[in-house]
């Protein structure tokens, strides 16, 4: 008999059990199970854990190592530093294979680290109450536009047309389904920001909630101040939110957003090709019983020591069934705590200088492009770290210079908005250097010669 | 124990950056958008935050401290080799151009063949984050399948009262209604009841199988004809995919959509509730309706996200889904390959046969027949010696065991779901029979000590109601 | 617990291997030299090892779960970063080609040179594997130097009676007789009896200073210029650098050789017991007779191993030392810089004073006075109360606080010799002070408590006479 | 107030703490330290956690990375197959940050473990009893010859040539100083054991112990039984063991050894540029109490519950001063838990799978070797996974060859043996697939081409 490293039946072992149960074949364990697949499975046999590594290396060489690159691409998904305890604290064993805390006396560490990372979140987004995660920034803008319509009973989203083109198509994905309507909201060609008169001219009684990015998908700061006052208090503000960048704007509930959603990826996560990453969702506290997903709550045990547990499991499906808030089970808790360790190492001072650096390295990189009069800035309004400028020249083709010198160039918005093509979303971090970012700029000075 | 923002101390740090190196410019934005007052994140040093994570860790039951049988949830050992293969893909960005990511692309590609093959489907979507994720792209796909075909009457979903709760709630969440049958008293569906209600405005049948309740559901044949007639799809839960593999595929038995769980079927650790995968699988004539996009290959070998599916039911979430699960989940299939793979799922029905045989003279179970790869028990039995399941789970946590999952199926009452997994010993599982009788006899001879129960874990029992009551969501 | 040994059972595995791919030939080798029967390691799944090290790791205290106040150990914190670092460096096989490691060679280059300033010595060896493997290394070098200089009487070597054990263990290694000058009323090396004895027979002084008190040696500069004038060497112990760097340099006070405790002083993990490093510095007058090879740079800005040491003492080990450690005290020292060391020195110094003054009160401090990163507790105040340093070592472990270094050095009676540190926060000297105060408390009032003590570790007390009667050395 | 993140003091906790000594700066706790250095250390200022990895990942980067390296290169220290689970549970933190378990209660984890450590050398070894670990192979040789001479009261030691030339060198440094004499033994020229007539005419009444190796630097497997038979009874017989190979060869201990020692990287350790990695020591139980280095040894608790602690600890340097056995103190413990792990995941079966396939896989390159007709067999004696042939083209030339095709050639044992220069020492591992083997072979092939 094979040996399995991942089983640990011996013959002997199958012999004493099938003796126990009463058969003496396994087969007799199937004899209710119609004989419609007999043969054997069209897949590779078993491997020794060399060999799968060796293979698993071999793909992983087809991918670049983006270690190794200079990156100025974001757009959703963005390469800040991961300070060297969060993997090493948050992916300990006993987390990671550790599933929902359903018997919270043995699940303390899971519970009290997903109530610290609800805290976190609160106080980031500057909301009354936070759930403990959801897959990522898409689901949880979708999830809050249903959510919204749950409270209010309308079902309209005005939804910003410079929130993450994926974000839209989920949130369409998700609410088409429901009867809830998209509408989207035009940018103002100039400052970038949203259309504030589109936005007025859209608002009915059907409108549920508004949705716009802070900054938006071209890195722009909207004013969400000013959003709001122009909406009918019925209607719910969400605000999508870049985390880091909370450490520098002001908090979106002290704004008047009533619920604050985003992708938390760059709290320490690996980009990791998009997923698992996670989303965050925050709200106002009387909008709690609406809100989905798994929520920690304190209390205390039986000699009055405190402790935590799931609370406001009547919204959940394994007892609403039908009628649960949502069908979100299993969430992206191992993300949400990576990303409470790195918010408590980073701690308040760390994210407001590092929301700082990439606000001014950002602005450093866009002057240097403008000053080299090869680029042409495209909208007014502010951004924080990712801009958006047009190149006079092939952006694509610049790109491929770029790669060559191990460098990731912007995204061309073209791949998302039909009416702005060969224009760049530049994207700056912590991470880059200056002198990573003159380099940059040395190439486009050479731009001419090399005649793209 | 204190929470790490009561160890919040000013002037301590963590963190340290690089001085910025550009020079500075004066930030232009309005006054009201710059951020008055600083996020109150802890102010701890690094010292500090590896003792707490250290502590935390340390109240946690999982797969790796002991066992964890808790039906449904699949709770099998998450291989070391695993979480190494993972960690050779973090640093792959989306939006990076296909031709530097052809082993990320390819590594995809062969899990969607793997996984078509292991299910008998003939496309799979990557895409969605999590089972119930899954699920809702699932019905999602009946929707888009409605549409084009003109079914507008097909408004039902139906579903055994055995189902995980998620499969209504996805049901609802696409936008059907959901009619439950009740199973029969051999704790399968009931063919009859179910023939009352299956007619042409039934959109789709939801199925796990074998069912919640450990047991094959025998007139699957029938099911799907009767289904296929109605022109209603017939969806497979995958949750339980782990007591089949190579043995029967959903597809062979009519299923014509699937979702799998990696993280239960696959290995992959569950992170304390996440992050899942819940790949979709489906028959051929669906393939149009997958989410968007999908890993294929062009004529010359190369992979590429395909775009191109005119009748997609859309977009689930961002990106590809979750790559980084979807790794550890090929790394097993490797590992185990076709042999393995079915001989997972025939020790893991081996293994909860075993624990029935062994528990049933003195424990209920309920529709005690050869199982699968659980089986339910039938708590109520307890109730004479005036203990609850609630109870005797808890009391289990005292002896380093992982309580069943309690309660469900709702229709059996007061009910510990019993999952042991293939990667479990007898030695293992006998140690869990010798428990559960003690504790037995503790609920006859002294209940209160379940009642009291746990005494041996970080915190004593949790009051849920205050919990509830006070709402206290953050520190 | 069970040993690993305990689970075995045939059949089972947690490893696989790929198949042979050479054709195969017959073994020719005499019958006697092929084994008969197989080495009894254990058979079991991968699961198991798991969770036996997953149980086994939560039976051990360690920085990373708490305060660790053992004297002359410097349990300071292993930052995380130093591990993720020293994962670059893993693959290296000692005898590649030096143009193929040039980065490994760099690193060790700089780190010789910043070891070299911080402890004012011209050259340093890396070679050293520990503490007292330095300590040899330097013996053996004063023994080259004596040979070398025709000192053909040196046969001794002076050392105060509070010195670490491995000091005279290793003076005896390299052939020295040792003599042991008693400590004056001080606590320090009295003056006039180290006169009496230092004579032209003495080949060397081993100090460390601040000594196991934790006091500095205040007449240093005298003892180095009786030692220097009588043609000996003044050897220092690095044990206790963490309380001086940036503030006084060995080789400023005159000594001539230093070994250094890589995993103390900086910040790489003691690891149950080791690795440590113990590189070992010397003056320009014994450069060459330090161990080879060292690490040189040529002209051509190529870093290469040098043997060419005519006169080197030797080999002290294979290959060029732990390198593993190197790079994780060479990212500390990156991390720290000039500012941090000298910063964690003081820093150091003041917890120890702050605690020694917060104890002083109610215990009896040995030589209270100024100290510098540790000090020592006279504990025979406690035998009033009928109990022990050893038992108020054990009720300390119920309070989740490893005791300090208990009976050392031997010339303090019940001796608890207490470092916190600089990585300590206030709040847990205050905390351990508290709990000191407490089980004083209880000394007084119930003593019989400490000496059944503990009673909330994984075990209870352990019997050491059993242990040493039996002598049950293997499973 | 600069902060550091491994330093918790604040501004304030300082002051604080100065009042309680009763100072108002920190100078004043240096009073007594003459000022000597009054300046600052000319050392780097303190850098960021970024600034640091970048410039270990710049020195990291400057070394080749031989996993992608096939490698024939052995010689002490082998590049085996680590499993994947063996550093992730070995180096969990509470293990890496504990220190020797001088308090037992609280270090149950480590003792444990060691005390397996022990039982799985003895069960290797074939000896009775083993100490918790040696800094390596080198000094673990020492260590035994000052050993033997504590036991036997004699003071010279015959050491084989063929021992490794290190560990020759180390025993010569450990030794001279107490006058122990280290006299060398030659090999025999036609079958590369060791030569029987040299150490028999070597053998007096001083003589102390036999230093051999098993197999030997040259890869030969001596005959234990045989040079057991000709030693005097006084004489100890140690032997130096490569831990691999005692998966195919019998036990030391049931040939006659009576010190059993070796270096144990090759179990599950890193390579680690050769350091740390670790010395095993074992030997028959009666010499218990010469031997150097920590022992474990089990007991019972207060309630007769099973424990372990620090056996014999009057045989060291805390209690015994300048008369204990040894001055070693810290030894390795974190190495020889590894190889605990490793050994527990391989098992009896994977260790011999493991031998079996180095023996092949190495005979199979020996023998393709010979067929090429460029090289010349040396020796006649049985050899485990490393073998001596002759080249009959420069060696090292086309080691330089193999290097740019991403294979790590033999050393050149004229590194080490004046008498044979030009002359290679192959190792084959697991490691080493029948690919990398026939296309080394191939490059054999082709050396009359490129003319060396």
């Amino acid at each position: 008999m094979k040996n399995f490293p991942y089983i640990p039946h011996t013959e002997e072992d199958i012999k004493e059990m099938m003796k126990v149960i009463g058969i003496n074949d396994i087969k007799e364990l199937y004899k209710d199970v119609p004989k419609l697949f007999e043969g054997e499975l069209n897949l590779p046999s078993s491997k020794s854990e060399i060999e799968v590594k060796r293979e698993l290396q071999e793909l992983s060489k087809r991918n670049i190592n983006l270690e190794d690159y200079a990156m100025f691409r974001g757009a959703g998904i963005y390469k800040h530093y991961i300070p060297s305890a969060v993997y090493q604290l948050a992916t300990k064993r006993n987390f990671l294979t550790a599933y929902t805390p359903y018997q919270a006396e043995v699940s303390q560490g899971t519970l009290q680290a997903l109530y610290e990372f609800q805290t976190a979140i609160c106080e980031l987004t500057g909301m009354e109450v936070a759930n403990s995660s959801m897959y990522d920034g898409g689901t949880a803008v979708a999830e809050a536009i249903l959510m919204a319509s749950r409270v209010n009973k309308k079902y309209k989203a005005l939804v910003a047309k410079t929130l993450h083109p994926e974000y839209i198509e989920v949130s369409k994905t998700y609410t088409e389904s429901q009867n809830i309507e998209i509408e989207l909201v035009n940018y103002d060609k100039k400052t970038g920001r949203i259309d504030l008169d589109d936005l007025k001219s859209k608002i009915d009684d059907n409108t549920s909630s508004v949705v716009i990015s802070y900054p938006n998908f071209f890195g722009i700061i909207e004013n969400i101040k000013q959003i709001k006052e122009i909406l009918p208090e019925k209607v719910l503000l969400i605000v999508n939110a870049y985390p880091i960048a909370l450490g520098l704007l002001e908090a979106p509930g002290n704004l008047g957003a009533d619920i604050v959603v985003g992708e938390g990826q760059s709290l320490g996560n690996y980009m990791s090709f998009g997923g698992p990453t996670f989303g965050f969702f925050a709200s106002k506290k009387k909008y709690i019983r609406q809100m989905p997903g798994r929520i920690i709550g304190e209390t205390v045990d039986a000699e009055g020591k405190r402790g935590f547990v799931m609370v406001l499991q009547t919204r959940e499906q394994h007892i609403r069934r039908a009628r649960a808030t949502s069908n979100i089970c299993s969430n992206h808790a191992l993300m949400a705590v990576i990303s409470s360790v790195y918010l408590s190492i980073i701690g308040r001072e760390g994210l407001k200088e590092i929301a700082y650096q990439n606000y001014q390295k950002a602005h450093y990189l866009a002057r240097k492009l403008i000053e080299s009069e090869k680029f042409e800035p495209v909208f007014e309004g502010e951004f924080f770290n990712e801009f958006v400028i047009k190149p006079l020249f092939d952006l694509n083709k610049f790109n491929d210079i770029l790669f060559e010198e191990k460098f990731i160039g912007p995204i061309n918005l073209g791949n998302f908005y039909k009416e702005i093509n060969n224009t760049a979303l530049f994207c700056v971090t912590e991470l880059n250097t200056k002198e990573e970012i003159d380099y940059l700029i040395s190439k486009v000075g050479e731009v001419d010669e090399i005649n793209l | 124990m204190k929470l790490i923002f009561e160890k919040d101390k000013y002037g301590r740090t963590a963190f340290s950056l690089p001085k910025l190196d550009v020079p500075e410019t004066k930030i232009e934005l309005e006054e009201e958008l710059l951020r008055k007052e600083d996020p109150g994140l802890p102010q701890v040093h690094e010292l500090e935050i590896v003792r707490h994570y250290n502590e935390l860790e340390r109240k946690n039951h999982s797969v790796d401290s002991g066992f964890y049988p808790l039906g449904s949830c699949t709770m099998k050992y998450n291989p070391m080799l695993n979480e190494e293969m993972a960690g050779m893909f973090n640093n792959i960005h989306p939006y990076l151009d296909e031709e530097h990511i052809q082993g990320a692309l390819e590594l995809m590609y062969n899990l969607q063949k793997h996984l078509g093959e292991i299910t008998g489907m003939d496309a799979i979507t990557l895409q969605p984050a999590a089972g119930a994720h899954g699920e809702l792209t699932g019905m999602l796909i009946v929707r888009k399948y409605i549409e084009d075909n003109g079914y507008t009457n097909k408004t039902k979903v139906i579903l055994p009262d055995s189902a995980h709760g998620t499969n209504p709630a996805s049901a609802k969440m696409a936008g059907f209604d959901v009619l439950e049958v009740k199973s029969g008293p051999d704790g399968r569906v009931d063919l009859e009841e179910f023939k009352k209600v299956m007619d042409d405005s039934v959109a789709a049948i939801m199925l796990t199988n074998p069912n919640t309740l450990g047991l094959f559901e025998k007139d699957i044949l029938e099911i799907a004809k009767l289904a296929h007639e109605h022109h209603a799809l017939l969806y497979y839960d995958g949750a339980n995919l782990n007591a089949i593999m190579g043995k029967v595929r959903p597809g062979d038995m009519g299923f014509d959509i699937v979702h799998l769980n990696l993280h239960k079927t696959f290995s992959t650790p569950h992170g304390m509730g996440g992050p899942g995968s819940g790949p979709v699988g489906v028959k051929e004539k669906l393939k149009n309706y997958l989410p968007k996009p999908i890993v294929d290959i062009n004529e010359d070998g190369k992979y590429f996200f395909n775009y191109d599916i005119p009748k997609s039911c859309g977009r689930l979430r961002t990106f590809y889904g979750n790559f980084g699960v979807m790794v550890r989940a090929y790394t097993y299939i490797l590992m185990m390959g076709k042999e393995g793979l079915k001989f997972a799922s025939e020790m893991a029905v081996l293994n909860a046969n075993y624990l029935r045989k062994k528990l049933e003279k003195d424990f209920k179970i309920a529709f005690d027949d050869v199982c699968k790869h659980e089986f339910v028990i039938d708590g109520t039995f307890l109730k004479e010696y005036g203990v609850k399941t609630l109870d005797f789970a808890k009391r289990l946590l005292d002896y380093g065991i992982h309580p069943p999952t309690i309660y469900f199926p709702l229709i059996v009452h007061e009910a510990m779901m019993i999952e042991p997994t293939e990667t479990e010993s007898k030695e293992e599982l006998d140690h869990f029979v010798e428990v559960m009788y003690k504790i037995l006899e503790e609920a006859k001879t002294d209940p209160e000590i379940l009642k009291e129960a746990p005494y041996n874990t970080p915190v004593r029992r949790l009051n849920e109601t205050v919990a509830n009551k006070q709402l206290k969501l953050r520190g």
